[in-house]
């Protein structure tokens, strides 16, 4: 049942590593998106896959009736979820603002905090 | 005998450093008087060891300081240390009226004292710690204070150039030193120096012996200046004369040999020993005293002959030979007196005539009377001559060397020669400026204050008084400071006549002979060292600057090679490291996965798939930003419907909704961020991240086969299916694990979406140049508020 | 209708005993800093009440961690599970004498940086949240201290990570924006990769307890193997990105000195110490197989980043830079501990963690009190400071030795420690390293100090002379907000120096907390642990 | 209007609380426990209008419904056709309706039925721009939403 | 986007997102729905609202800023945990008022408490985010 | 069980697959046009499509599990795929009326498209 | 009776489908971005309310085809928004339709950029 996700999950891997190598900030920042679904797809999987019976306790029930997917994970990537799309939402407006205020989404031509031409250290007492 | 008070001693000076600006404030230079109470009260205190000690006793008092790691502050008294405190607080008491009178209105003359007394503190501890870490602090801690010292006059870039100097080279022997001692103290599980010199083996035995004897021979040769790390010390004479008389002559440069006289029974006494001390030793004799006499100014000159009476010292100290360490001991005294004494005539002399330059001085005896006397005896004792200490050490030390069976002739005459050229320097530096035809000088010469004359006179006679009772002197100072360095108890019979025609009566007319032929030719001799010195062309000094630019822009390069600040160096790295990191650790273990079998998925769950990864390359070949906006939302869209199809009916709501969400954010920010057709990536680039990126992802997918081929324990999960109605009153398990089960959790997480609202607005608000749109609309909203608010 | 009907037996599931109000200083810190950090977002329109909520939180948080590292003492290690949920199901916090160390020291420094904040953060800065921030990277930074489960620490990390953030970004300067893409992008890698270790973890075990998998991990034959082994070595690498060791240390230099000094200086004092302090938990307590594989990895590593934060202090004429290295120099003494694993070296290595949270943090203020007074926190345009205020030249001279390990401060202590266990480890070069990167922190402090301090006035001036403010004429600084959090901390470096005891306990006790988790076990199970 | 609408969801979701059940009976129930209520205070509320324009409403969504199916089924046809022969247009439309809900309302109405699709209104609120899927003759397009829906619009607000 | 047709029907459609994300939120403890989603469909009203009718027009309904908003989520987020301080037990442990009301079982807890913070939260912080790009797009 | 039932639950059965195999094509089909363009508009509209076929594939998964919750999963797909459709739409204006360059681009070939008669 | 109900829902299942997969043939066959929204805003929303009705049918509970009545209403109301507001954008940024369109009453009042 994993194997299949599994291979999936390394291909959006793969995918988000490939992007977030770029030198384009903004290919960066889908890096970043697709890397926050792999991640949870990541751990959903670890918790092992149960088709379709979500963990839900039927109304006259007070234990499910049958074997569910693993809630826990689902919990954990929910949270997860939740805090990469903040992150996404964040470095997104900052990629805007570094756009406009750096008149570029090249990460290497950014070099404000780290000067091209740095100053070599004084010598001398 | 013992009590706390040796300790309270040891820390008095600290306590001094404090009021010592008070009370210069108040008295001005006359706060000299009252502060050298302390020293004075300190020489006192351990003048009351001398005659138990000099009954073999020896004392130990300690209290807590870090028991957790072993530490304690405590002292050991026995006869080389009442010695040294005995040097350090009563020279100190001197140095301390000398520098009332030397700084006379100088601005800063409280700091000066404070920074004055707190090295005399940090040495006192230095001699006296019985504990090897406690010893060390306070062996850094005169580095630290000789620093601050040595760059008093820091508007100069000499001084502060020396003062880095001194620093750096000193500290830099003393993280050897340290290095020595921990290795002492993991070597023998002993801490306490009384402890280890109980058993004097202990450290011979084991097999760390050639680390620890280097090591240590670091710091002590750094510190007591000797060849090749003799430079910082003439380089030091831009500190103001009180330091170079106290700290450069008289104590702390005699750290060092002390420190090799300390361990002599430790790890004296053995091949390595004999053979490594007296060479470099001898070398630093001749140097030191070669640079001497090419010296034209006093004080330099007075330095350089420091450096070669160090020499000499770690010479006698190498040798292990009874008699030449106790010539050794002796001429250790003769020479805080003597060189204590001759700095302060020459800052004197500086002080009145306003010129250290021997060639500019002369016939000053008519206006410095007093000086001059001073001067006369302490030059004699340099000297060697009658009858003074330095004459009496001189024998012995010859009797020493003589009689030494290792390399005695070789020593011998390192020491003739040395010798002899000390008695050049003395006539040069005491005859010299005195005698002969007045000369005019910058400032008109008159005798100084007795602030300034006290000390020179008090050191001089204590030197000529100490030859007078040769025999006492033996028997009080010189035996029990002998046993300690030889690690037995040792009888010492002085006396200042020699008794019978013998060797070293012979060498000390050779010596005399040969200095007064050298003293003729003086000014040739100097032309000559100065010629071969240019000829040379280089020396410590100059490498010293030349190691520190040379580390300076070493460390340039590097940190420009390694933070290049290109990004992208910086990801392909972590991601390289990340394939390795999931990759290897498998493949040594040899733990990766069994070939999984072919899952078996129903079709439109395929479809779900190829959606997926259709969405992926979309993503990955997009040429604008809507293509690609789109296609993430397609392989969010995807990845929900696989949480559905697994179950997980609350993920594939919130991911639909955040995949959505996403996509409009991107959609509003990507207005003005344009999307670069293509990411230029040169075919090696694009090599290079493809193979990283597919090396990530094949890692992970191996792990995750590994760990899933692998049965699971869902106790958690149970636990939580269990509960959630029948105690948590909730069907929807996976919310009652979020609001509930794992609550604190979800805590976290909506701070985190708070914090990234904020963080937004602070983004987008905050600007350089302010937004109008933005602020006026919000001051609509406010207004309107305000509106509905009446 | 809702499950009340039926009657279960709540000991099967939940802690039915009473909990004693003392242990609710376990949340208090997270309770404190969430509640005050909330009420100052409300009112943040109200710029001049912000910074006295602000400090008032965090006052009540040093006394709230204070109290807690007291009742650990005497109590001994404190387990709370949220929601009185039996452990491992529940969420639990377990304090043991480490976690409540770092977390009073961290508090302590965030306090001081609120004061100092007040003098230095602007009404804008005020009004877009320098206090949340400040008080919510408080509850990341203790929530990681604290917690026992290792998801929950995922969610701290993020929640201090966040903070970050905005902390970075509150003054919107070009130079910060540049500053803030990079540590931003490289950060979230980090946790990505934390997040990613952990879901493993969690795939392996099924669980999340820190102590639960600690049992677990003991209880396996070969406990470096395979998967597990990769888990490690993924932790290792997350960690280290997050204490910035070499060669993964890039975002720091790239970007500590671009934000308002008091951010650079609570940046300096705090995140990486985070990262070492979640490297020690996890790889040392829970997956100390994995780490004596580690070991030689982690030794290289170690020595590197001792190289690398000392070279690159000795190449900047940036002082904030310059402290940046250092900061990173530091962490290579910590991973030496790490790489060594003994009681001794642990204890060296929080030691070390405590020293170095209080001295780069007064060292990043006292910088900005440098570029204040001279105009500018290049070495080339500084000097004649210690001719403008004696007093303050004194404190940075005090925590320029502190910070090069020399005695009688507080760095000389860990120091000494750590070079004593890697030599008995056998790891001599280690112990070199840690001795020879002091020796060159040295040097760079040393060149601060005779460029900024004792010269005349900037570069150029003649010799002999001084340009900027004649003797005896001290600069005022902006009043007690700025002095008295330098001051605080200085004491505080002086006096572990002067009395180390107290610290070397604390440390010891700490290191042997996570070397024989015995006590930690025992306190979240009870009896069986 | 609205607001009375709004008003009436309140009271449902009021009602959901108190009984502590916000199944959709629950609230639909709710709803018209508040529409009674609103129209015991009409007088008061004064908007008598609002009830019986309610039923009319209702009449009008049929309609919209059912022209709904047809013109999917007729975009259906057309996809379909081996090949497709079209004389798409945009027609300017002259309104007769001026009030923002009722032009909205046209315009919806206008989109979902056949062959049409409202792109644009003029500034001066008096054409109408409609895409026509396949517009052989424009006048009659015109003709024919004019006697459909704008007619039967007007029935039911005005 | 200035058009009558989207900006007449854009608040009916915002308020009806409004009324099924509390229902969302309300029934979360036992079906699928809760804080987060509630509150994500509640900040695309917003955004929605914003879009068509201006993004003044959103901060004149709302009253408080959004972050403001989101701030109290979080402060009785937090609070809710607190109240078991009172009984003796550990931070969040549930606490449940169940009462029958015109004989229909109402339950009050806690844990709603929490998630009625969540939601606030998620409808503040995006909420705030929304709007706040929506402005920056009209310069 | 009679044989109309029987008969109902494989067709039921049959239904479900036919319908998840005509959206699967759908599907496939409208990532074709969303990748292919060729301009924004275009794409925007496959995207209103794919979140209708998404909706429609929920359905058919609620069917064929038999869990109804799915449905307010699809009615908030609905909410949330009409805001990004306006949210695009907005973009599109916005640029446009900007002059922006990707999509002056296709305005002028759109033009270019129209001029020659196609 | 489930039987009728299997059998509706079947048939109403394959119906939605169908019409979702004639307006994806629309996307891919109709000239225009004008002419494909015309697919997408009616086949389209016709297709997934069907096929959510068919849900409801199925499960043949009130409360599920109460939602299932309300999201079909609110496709309604939303469909022709957005599909309005895309047309005119496109027509505002100065997409133009394909040239078999002979009638054009927006082309004065729009002038195309570039
Ligand atoms: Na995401
Ligand atoms: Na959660």
């Amino acid at each position: 049942m994993e194997t299949g996700v599994t291979i999936l999950i390394g291909l959006f891997f793969s995918v988000a590593v490939y992007l977030m190598l770029s030198k384009q900030l903004v290919r960066m920042l889908l890096g970043i998106a697709i890397l926050g679904n792999a991640v949870n797809m990541l751990i959903f999987t670890n918790g092992r896959l149960t088709r379709e019976v979500p963990p839900l306790i039927p109304e006259d029930l007070y234990v499910p009736a049958t074997a569910t997917a693993n809630p826990l994970p689902q919990a954990l990537v929910l949270t997860a979820i939740v805090i990469s799309f903040s992150f996404f939402a964040f470095l997104l407006v900052l990629a805007f603002r570094a756009y406009q205020e750096l008149g570029t989404d090249e990460v290497n031509e950014m070099r404000l905090a780290e000067p091209e031409n740095d100053q070599t250290p004084p010598q001398g007492y | 005998m013992i009590d706390d008070t040796t300790l309270y001693a040891v820390l008095a000076p600290f306590a001094a450093a404090v009021i010592a600006p008070f009370l210069t404030r108040w008295f001005k230079h006359n706060a000299a008087w009252p502060l050298a109470i302390v020293p004075a009260l300190i020489f006192l205190h351990f003048a009351g060891f001398v005659e138990p000690v000099s009954r073999g006793e020896s004392f130990v008092a300690a209290m807590a300081w870090a028991p957790g790691y072993g530490v304690n502050f405590s002292v050991y008294v026995d006869g080389l240390s009442t010695l040294f405190a005995m040097l350090i607080s009563g020279i100190g008491t001197f140095i301390i009226l000398y520098a009332g009178g030397y700084l006379k209105g100088h601005p800063q003359q409280g700091r000066f004292f404070s920074f004055l007394f707190m090295f005399m503190g940090s040495m006192l501890g230095l001699v006296l710690c019985n504990n090897l870490i406690s010893l060390f602090i306070f062996w850094e801690l005169t580095s630290i204070t000789s620093f601050l010292l040595i760059g008093f006059d820091h508007l100069r870039a000499a001084s502060r150039r020396a003062a880095l100097q001194a620093l750096l080279v000193t500290g830099g022997g003393g993280l050897a030193l340290l290095a020595g001692f921990i290795l002492i103290i993991s070597a023998t599980g002993e801490i306490e120096m009384s402890v280890l010199l109980s058993s004097p083996d202990i450290i011979k035995d084991t097999t760390l012996y050639l680390p620890i004897f280097l090591l240590v021979l670091g710091g002590a040769f750094t510190k007591s200046a000797q060849f090749p790390f003799h430079f910082w010390l003439p380089n030091a004479m831009e500190a103001p004369t009180p330091v170079s008389a106290y700290l450069h002559s008289a104590t702390m440069v005699k750290a060092g040999v002390y420190l090799l006289m300390r361990m002599h029974p430790l790890l004296g006494d053995t091949v390595l020993w004999t053979t490594v001390l007296p060479l470099f030793g001898g070398v630093t004799l001749l140097v030191g005293t070669l640079l001497a006499v090419r010296q034209t100014d006093l004080k330099l000159m007075l330095a350089y002959t420091t450096v070669a009476s160090l020499g000499l010292l770690v010479m006698l100290t190498g040798t292990s030979h009874e008699k030449a360490l106790e010539g050794a001991v002796l001429y250790l005294l003769a020479h805080s007196l003597f060189k204590g004494a001759l700095f302060m005539v020459s800052g004197t002399i500086d002080h009145e005539a306003g010129t250290r330059d021997v060639t500019k001085l002369g016939g000053l005896r008519s206006a410095m009377p007093i000086t001059f006397a001073a001067a006369c005896l302490a030059a004699l004792s340099m000297a060697g001559l009658p009858p003074l200490i330095g004459f009496v050490a001189k024998e012995v030390l010859y009797y020493g060397t003589w009689g030494w069976p290792g390399f005695g002739l070789a020593v011998t005459a390192t020491a003739v020669i040395g010798n002899a050229l000390m008695l050049v320097i003395a006539a040069a530096v005491a005859i010299k400026p005195f005698l002969g035809p007045k000369v005019e000088t910058p400032k008109h010469a008159h005798e100084g204050p007795v602030l300034l004359f006290a000390g020179p006179v008090f050191l001089s006679v204590t030197g000529l008084g100490l030859a007078l009772v040769a025999h006492t002197t033996g028997a009080l100072f010189i035996g029990p400071t002998l046993s300690s360095v030889a690690g037995r108890i040792m009888e010492v019979d002085l006396h200042l006549w020699p008794t019978k025609i013998n060797a070293p009566l012979i060498l000390s007319l050779i010596t005399i002979g040969l200095g007064i032929a050298l003293f003729t030719q003086l000014d040739r001799l100097r032309s000559l060292i100065a010629g071969a010195l240019a000829a040379i062309g280089w020396g410590p000094d100059k490498g010293f600057d030349q190691v520190v630019a040379g580390i300076v822009s070493f460390s340039g390069w590097l940190t420009r090679l390694v933070q290049n600040g290109k990004m992208q160096t910086y990801m392909i790295l972590i991601f390289g490291f990340t394939a390795v990191a999931v990759l290897l650790p498998g493949y040594l273990t040899g733990s990766y996965p069994a070939m999984p079998k072919m899952p078996e998925y129903r079709f439109y769950e395929w479809g779900i798939f190829l959606i997926a990864v259709l969405g992926l390359i979309a993503v990955l070949v997009a040429k604008t930003r809507l293509t690609a906006i789109v296609s993430l939302g397609i392989q969010g869209f995807a990845v929900a419907l696989i949480f559905m199809m697994f179950g997980a009916p609350d993920l594939s709501f919130t991911q639909f909704m955040v995949e959505t969400l996403s996509v409009v954010i991107l959609a509003l920010v990507m207005t003005r961020l344009n999307l670069s057709p293509s990411d230029h990536r040169p075919w090696p680039a694009a090599v290079l991240t493809g193979i990283v990126a597919i090396a990530v992802g094949l890692g992970l997918t191996l792990t995750m086969l590994a760990i899933t081929q692998q049965p699971f324990d869902s106790r958690l999960s149970d636990f939580f299916a269990q509960f959630s109605r029948s105690i948590a009153h909730g069907r929807n398990i996976v919310n009652v694990i979020i609001v509930d089960f794992r609550g604190f959790d979800t805590l976290g997480e909506i701070a985190v979406v708070v914090l990234a609202g904020l963080c937004v607005l602070a983004l987008i608000r905050v600007r350089t140049r302010p937004d109008k749109t933005a602020q006026a609309s919000e001051q609509e909203a406010m207004q309107t508020q305000q509106a509905e608010a009446r | 209708m809702a499950g009340s009907s039926q009657s279960v037996d709540l000991a099967l599931a939940m802690n039915v005993l009473p909990v004693p109000a003392g242990d609710w200083l376990v949340v208090a810190p997270s309770l404190i800093t969430i509640l005050g950090g909330s009420l100052c977002l409300m009112l943040r329109k109200n710029t001049d009440l912000q910074p006295k909520l602000g400090i008032g939180f965090l006052a009540l948080l040093v006394l709230a961690n204070v109290g807690l590292l007291i009742r650990v003492l005497d109590t001994g290690m404190i387990t709370m599970v949220m929601g009185s949920w039996l452990p491992p199901f529940g969420i639990a916090f377990t304090v043991d004498t480490l976690g409540a160390t770092l977390s009073l020291i961290g508090s302590v420094v965030a306090f001081c940086a609120g004061v100092y904040g007040a003098a230095t953060v602007d009404n804008t800065g005020r009004r877009y949240g320098f206090y949340p921030f400040l008080l919510l990277l408080m509850t990341g930074v203790c929530g990681a201290f604290l917690t026992g489960d290792v998801f929950n620490l995922y969610v701290w990390f993020e929640v201090l990570l966040i903070s970050s953030y905005g902390l970075l970004v509150l003054g919107n300067d070009r130079i910060q924006l540049d500053g803030a893409v990079k540590y931003g992008v490289l950060n979230l890698v980090g946790t990505n990769l934390f997040l990613i270790a952990t879901g493993l973890l969690y795939g392996i075990f099924g669980t999340l307890n820190m102590a639960d998998i600690a049992m677990k991990v003991s209880d396996l034959e070969n406990p470096a193997s395979g998967t597990l082994a990769t888990v490690a070595a993924l932790y290792f690498l997350a960690f280290a990105m997050k204490a910035a060791a070499f060669p993964v240390n890039f975002w720091l230099p790239a970007s500590y000195h671009t934000p308002n000094v008091v951010v650079s200086a609570v940046f300096a004092g705090l995140l990486t110490k985070v990262g070492v302090y979640a490297l020690i938990r996890v790889l040392v307590m829970i997956l100390p197989a994995s780490r004596g594989y580690l070991a030689d990895v982690i030794s290289v590593v170690a020595i590197a980043t001792l190289m690398t934060g000392a070279f690159g202090a000795l190449a900047q004429s940036e002082v904030r830079r310059l402290l940046g290295y250092l900061v990173i120099a530091g962490i290579g003494a910590m991973l030496a501990g790490v790489a060594v694993g003994s009681v001794l070296a642990m204890s060296g290595a929080i030691f070390y963690a405590v020293h170095s949270i209080i001295v780069m943090t007064a060292l990043y203020m006292a910088a900005g009190v440098m570029s204040m007074m001279g105009g500018s926190s290049d070495l080339r345009r500084l000097g004649g400071l210690y001719q403008q205020n004696a007093a303050f030249a004194g404190v940075f001279l005090v925590l320029g030795f502190a910070v090069s390990g020399l005695p009688p401060f507080s760095g000389f202590w860990p120091k000494v420690i750590l070079v004593d266990a890697a030599f008995q480890d056998g790891r001599a070069w280690l112990g070199a390293a840690i001795l020879v990167s002091g020796f060159l922190t040295t040097v760079a402090m040393g060149r601060v100090w005779i460029y900024a301090f004792w010269r005349g006035g900037p570069e150029g001036t003649p010799d002999g002379q001084s340009v900027s403010g004649m003797p005896g004429e001290p600069v005022q600084l902006a009043g007690a907000a700025m002095w008295l959090p330098l001051g605080i901390l200085t004491a505080l470096v002086v006096y572990i120096g002067l009395q180390p005891e107290w610290m070397l306990e604390l440390s010891t006790q700490g290191a042997s907390g996570v070397v024989k988790p015995f006590g930690y076990l025992r306190s979240v199970f009870g009896g069986e642990g | 209007m609205n607001g009375l609408f709004l008003i009436n969801i309140l009271m449902a979701l009021a009602w959901g609380a108190v009984s502590g059940s916000f199944s959709e009976l629950n609230l639909a129930f709710g709803f018209i426990l508040g529409f009674g209520a609103l129209y015991l205070i009409r007088e008061q509320v004064g908007t008598g209008a609002y009830f019986q324009r309610v039923v009319k409403g209702f009449g009008l969504a049929l309609l919209f419904v059912y022209e709904l199916v047809l013109s999917a089924w007729r975009v259906a046809i057309i996809v379909l056709r081996p090949k497709i022969e079209l004389q798409p247009g945009i027609i300017a439309f002259p309104l007769t309706v001026d009030r923002d809900f009722e032009i909205t309302m046209l315009a919806n109405l206008i989109t979902l039925t056949p062959g049409t699709l409202s792109v644009d209104v003029s500034e001066d609120r008096k054409i109408l721009y409609v895409h026509c899927i396949d517009v052989p003759d424009v006048q009659a397009t015109i003709d024919d939403i004019k006697n459909g829906f704008e007619r039967k619009i007007l029935e039911v607000f005005r | 986007m200035r058009t009558i047709i989207f900006r007449t029907i854009a608040p009916y459609l915002a308020a009806l997102m409004v009324l099924f994300s509390i229902f969302v939120l309300l029934r979360g403890h036992n079906e699928p729905g809760g804080g987060f989603i509630g509150g994500l469909i509640a900040a695309s009203a917003l955004a929605i609202f914003g879009i068509a009718c201006g993004v003044a027009s959103v901060r004149r309904a709302m009253v408080f800023h959004p972050m403001g908003v989101a701030g109290f989520g979080l402060f009785i987020g937090a609070l809710a945990g607190t109240l078991s301080f009172f009984k003796n037990q550990a931070f969040m442990t549930s606490q449940w008022l169940i009462f029958d009301l015109f004989d229909v079982e109402v339950a009050l807890s806690t844990p709603l408490v929490f998630d009625i913070g969540v939601y606030l939260v998620v409808v503040g912080a995006i909420g705030s985010i929304a709007l706040a790009l929506e402005e920056r797009e009209t310069d | 069980m009679t044989q109309f039932e029987t008969f109902a639950v494989q067709f039921l059965d049959a239904s479900v697959h036919i319908a998840f195999a005509l959206l699967t094509i759908s599907f496939l089909i409208i990532v074709y046009r969303t990748v292919k363009g060729p301009s924004l508009p275009d794409r925007v509209v496959a995207l209103d499509m794919l979140v209708a076929v998404g909706i429609g594939f929920i359905a058919v998964i609620g069917v064929s599990t038999g869990f109804y919750l799915y449905i307010d999963i699809a009615i908030t797909l609905g909410l949330v795929g009409f805001l990004a459709t306006v949210a695009f739409a907005r973009f599109v204006l916005n640029r446009g009326l900007a002059g922006d360059k990707t999509i002056m681009d296709e305005v002028d070939e759109s033009i270019a498209r129209r001029e020659a008669g196609q | 009776m489930t039987a009728v109900v299997e059998i509706v829902t079947g048939i109403m299942l394959i119906i939605g489908a169908s019409f979702a997969l004639a307006a994806s043939i629309g996307l891919i066959r109709l000239k225009d971005v004008y002419m494909r929204m015309h697919a997408a805003s009616k086949a389209g929303t016709l297709g997934s309310g069907v096929m959510l009705l068919a849900l409801a049918v199925h499960a043949g509970d009130l409360a599920v085809v109460t939602r299932a009545v309300a999201g079909v209403v609110f496709f309604l109301l939303t469909a022709p928004i957005s599909a309005h507001l895309l047309a005119k954008a496109a027509y505002a940024a100065g997409y133009r339709p394909c040239a078999d369109t002979k009638e054009d009453a927006l082309a004065e009042t729009v002038r195309p950029k570039g």
